[in-house]
């Protein structure tokens, strides 16, 4: 789950990591009157799960209240990629004298927190050079350590006896308690901000790992899918949208990649991505093929290699959904796997002989959507 | 022979009286596994399918010689059943489990290292040797014995490919399922290993996905392996940026892309499969070959 | 630092762990108020850094605020142990069905904290038969998880579904969270009551790490040592006051055992033990002789072989306590290690000539002293 | 030949611009000890006594090979020291600060056993391989060259007794200081185990105290050990209950007595010292003894 910014800034205020003075606003009387309280220039930011939005006129810069509230206006008739902006943080505006760049997040390959920082702040991480990136693995049994924090700041060529060498490793203290207390995937501060004395993280950008959320309840939520999306992964499915013709779904990520990567070989063009995953019900499987539909196919094909799945329950699922409802498009099934005789056998009851092997299961959908 | 696990190997079962637990220790059972004791807090001193059952790990280990472990317990406890085995220091554990905090999996994945116990997913169908012990959920009918391991990422793409192999008369020494999370215990350099030193294993099969960059690191030490590799790459169609089901299976910022891992494991000398169902063939044409040869 | 039982509990309260209703007081009417606001009946418990009070009376039950004035009256006029009762603990009087035993402290052999849980709780564990006690050694860099306090549990023969199995797990738990947070050395429930459904604990008793009192800031002060004592551990001196006729001064905790063992065996009865540790100046030097002299010794042995301690260190504060002020009894030296000419000469110049061996300077401090 | 320091050791002083770093470096230096590097953060890129300063171990590791530390720091700040020398790879590291809180000393010796590394301390006067590598506080005149092995819990006290053999002429393979403190990396059977290992160490000495049992299981030790043993316990007079100085030199619970000690080591063949003095000529009458039986 990823948290806007000014969520994030609350969540860095709460581990004592310092903060420019602003507030969230809702209403270009609300930006107005945080900008009067501020005192001074602000800086009036887009609220929208983007990284992009300073390129398209997202951030604004003013001197006075009036303007704020001006800006303000403008920004709130924005939508930046799709995004409609509803929310604005309007901040101090900061005096910057250096820009750094500094996150933790998760390495797949050592299997362990990294931290990356880098002197070369402001831009993209993705745009500064390899040599200009420090990656410090923290050995998470240990945690972090004073030690580590100060090697990094070295390593920055930052002094140790500077105030902003200081200040530095305790931030860094700081960003990996929030980032092991909070479950977070990704924590970053792009740019952390050198303003004479004071290092500030001028922007936030907090990633909570999804499958954590049970015991982080305290954290406020946002939802980035779309309501379809949504819907399925209340039900334990995987639902993303394509812009294809013929109805997708299969049971687990690899399979169902596969199947797509069929589906296009043989010149056919899915309409969605739909792992079920393991054990899907009745329920889900209605949900599944609802999704399915929503998104107009001209023929379905249904994958399923039982593992945990059962087959004779998905072909239960499936007939009492044909019996109960009118499915308007040609569905192909291929079922194998656990319990696959008395699925075949339920299937067959309700008219459908099911495939044995994926690719004739997935050829016949396609010259069952009549080509492209 | 085979690795991780064999007809000797004592299995232990976490959370054998769960639902899913129990039907998988019936499949297990059927498949041949020597399951010797289950655990399930409170239910210590009961029997489930004629196995005892523990409150503990500890407990169990105390009246049997435990080898492995295969964890059907929920996501929020899944952690604590991993450390739970490692600490009684059982030195196989199969965490079948899936959607366990990526934090928690980093945890145990640390003591296990520490412990020099190997670790099998989170979120992995398990593993196979097959005829001979079966530690998860795959489909039982699928797994016979021979000469090809199989090392994966995914799940039912792994049954597809290994049913299609079985279907063609070509059995498998071992087939492991490293997990579909972020991070997990094994990677493929660890399984290509084992599989390079196992005399049982003549071929070996790896399927990938796109996401990640494991599938570069195993093109590194393939090319030091004097066993054939096939390779297939699931993803090839999904557009970038957005997850297919798997927390791995994510192209960003052009990394982990199917091109990219085709082109490295093609370079280190593996044959690799465009499409799922063309696997068998490549590895029975090895086969043929080198028996031709011999 | 040993925590006094009310101060125990307070700590307790705070890290959740379930406390007996009550409260310390000072004054006889106090318990009266206490008791009263208890209602029913109610233990008053004497506070004082012993644990044989409950042997000795310094626990009374009483049945109404009235008994509890008489009973606190006779308790205040108490001393247990040398230790004069000035502090009471007023509690509810918990229903017993059974004791229990937890601690937590440190074992030097692993290196690691131990858990150690008895079902044969109320008694000093060290009464307790081995069969009895379960020791559960904790990894450290794992720290304490739900699977090691529910082994432990099982242990204990307690059933794990039950509501007391429960309520033990969640305080093993705690338990160690206080014993981590606060430095302890030992966190000790002893007995932990079950009583119905609730886990109580009825006593408490914390030693805190005297070498991480720095940083555990809030926690209340109690002092152990003797004024003598605590004047020379303030000034990095170990100084234990002993029933002999001879001053002891050495440098470091060995040399200076050594050196009693030494002083036994030539028939003197030592003083003191006071260990130097390394680096004295004189203000240390002339606070140990302070502290030697306040024993009214015959004589005073100093046994100094200099490593970080340097002879010559040593040598002039000796000298300029010597010259400043009048020492009454014969004092031998020895004298090796670094810098020992430069410290040789000094003491020549006051008139002392170093003894080069120990055995020699003990045997001259005994003779010194007149033997018995 | 020594145990775990020598002539080749290349050696690190953490804090080796503070007063006592700078001092016991000197020291260090005229014993012959190959210094090649000291930290002192903010002071990276000067040199004191001509040795090299970094801010970092780290950054001392960029620029020179270091086999072991020696550590003068704060005891705020010790074990966050400690961890630095292990995390960078340095396989000796010898804490010589005193009271550093018995956590922290948990949690640093804890990770050294992860990583299989050796930490001497805390509280500890340090090692002397005698004449080629001192890493510590001992006054340099005492160790000269020779085959009796040393280890002690107690600083002060073996400089009485190493100096008492040096003045008999009797020199020191290594003598090692495990600490006073009640945590600390080594036990006396780790560095037993070694000195039978060393070619060098013909005899051995341990010098204990009263407190504690790991007098108790060297005695177990020492029935295994083909190398003559001569022990000295301190603390035979000592009260019961009473602290005498060291974290671990107190009788309590009528455990780790000077008795039980004493008997132990006496059982499993060691030559029992009455007085520290004493110990010379018992070595001397081994070493005589067994010359005269070549």
């Amino acid at each position: 789950m990823k948290m806007f910014e000014y969520m994030g800034k609350d969540i860095f205020a709460e581990f004592g990591l310092p903060i420019p003075k602003g507030r969230m606003v809702t209403t270009s009387d609300g930006a107005a009157l945080a900008a009067e309280e501020i005192g001074g220039p602000v800086v009036i930011k887009s609220q929208v799960l983007s990284g992009k939005r300073g390129k398209v006129g997202g951030i604004k810069f003013v001197d006075h209240s009036e303007a704020a509230k001006a800006a303000a206006q403008e920004l709130f008739g924005m939508t930046i990629q799709d995004l409609p902006v509803e929310i604005l943080l309007v901040e101090e505006k900061l005096q910057i004298d250096k820009e750094l760049y500094l996150a933790i997040t998760i390495d797949s390959a050592t299997k362990q927190p990294v931290l990356i920082a880098s002197v070369h702040g402001g831009m993209d991480i993705e745009e500064v050079a390899d040599e200009h990136i420090i990656k410090k693995y923290i050995d998470i049994e240990l945690g972090m350590q004073n030690f580590i924090a100060c090697d990094v700041v070295r390593r920055m060529n930052i002094p140790l006896n500077s105030s902003r060498g200081k200040e530095l490793v305790k931030i860094m203290d700081r960003l990996y308690k929030l980032f092991i207390q909070k479950d977070a995937e990704l924590v970053e501060i792009n740019p952390l901000v050198i303003s004479g004395d004071r290092v500030i993280a001028a922007d936030s950008k907090i990633t909570i790992d999804d499958e954590a959320l049970y015991r982080q309840q305290d954290l406020p939520h946002v939802e980035e899918r779309t309501k379809a999306e949504k819907a399925a992964h209340d039900l334990g499915l995987s639902f993303v949208e394509l812009d294809g013709d013929i109805g997708v779904m299969a049971n687990g990520a690899g399979i169902t990649m596969g199947t797509l990567d069929t589906l296009s070989y043989y010149g056919g063009r899915p309409a969605n991505f739909l792992d079920a995953g393991g054990g899907t019900g009745v329920e889900g499987t209605a949900k599944a093929l609802e999704l399915i539909l929503s998104r107009n196919p001209r023929s379905i094909i249904i994958n399923i290699f039982g593992g945990i799945t059962r087959c004779d329950d998905v072909a239960s699922a499936f007939a009492s959904i044909k019996k109960s409802r009118n499915i308007p498009v040609p569905v192909v099934i291929r079922l194998v796997g656990t319990n696959q005789e008395a699925g075949r056998a339920i299937l067959k009851d309700v008219g459908i002989e099911a495939y044995d092997f994926m690719q004739d299961a997935i050829k016949k959908a396609v010259e069952l959507a009549g080509g492209n | 022979m085979a690795i991780l696990v064999d007809k000797t190997t004592n299995v232990l079962v976490q959370g054998i009286t769960g639902k899913q637990g129990l039907f998988h220790t019936q499949q297990m059972l059927a498949y041949g596994t020597k399951i010797i004791a289950g655990t399930s807090p409170g239910k210590g001193g009961t029997t489930i399918e004629g196995i005892p059952v523990f409150d503990s790990v500890r407990a169990a280990c105390e009246n049997h010689k435990i080898d492995a472990s295969v964890i059907f317990i929920p996501a929020a406890y899944a952690k604590d059943a991993a450390l739970e085995a490692l600490e009684a220091g059982i030195k196989v554990v199969v965490v079948v489990t899936e959607h366990i905090p990526v934090h928690d999996e980093m945890i145990l994945i640390a003591y296990a290292r520490r412990l020099k116990a190997t670790v099998i997913g989170p979120n992995t169908f398990g593993i196979v040797s097959s005829g001979k012990c079966k530690m998860g959920i795959p489909p039982n009918q699928f797994f016979i014995p021979g000469s090809v391991g199989v090392v994966a990422r995914s799940g039912t793409l792994t049954y597809e490919i290994v049913g299609n192999l079985t279907a063609q008369g070509i059995g498998q020494s071992t087939v492991v399922g490293m997990g579909g999370d972020r991070v997990v215990g094994l990677t493929f350099v660890d399984v290509l290993k084992q599989f390079e030193q196992d005399p049982e294993t003549k071929v070996v099969v790896l399927i990938g996905e796109i996401g990640g960059n494991s599938e570069e690191e195993a093109a590194e030490y393939i090319k030091e392996m004097t066993k054939p590799v096939v390779a297939y790459i699931a993803g090839k169609s999904a557009p970038p940026g957005k997850r297919m089901g798997h927390a791995g299976a994510i192209i960003e910022r052009g990394k982990g892309t199917y091109d990219g891992k085709v082109k490295a494991l093609a370079l280190a000398g593996a044959k690799v499969a465009e499409l799922p169902f063309e696997v068998p063939g490549i590895v029975k044409e090895i086969i043929d070959k080198e028996s031709s040869q011999q």
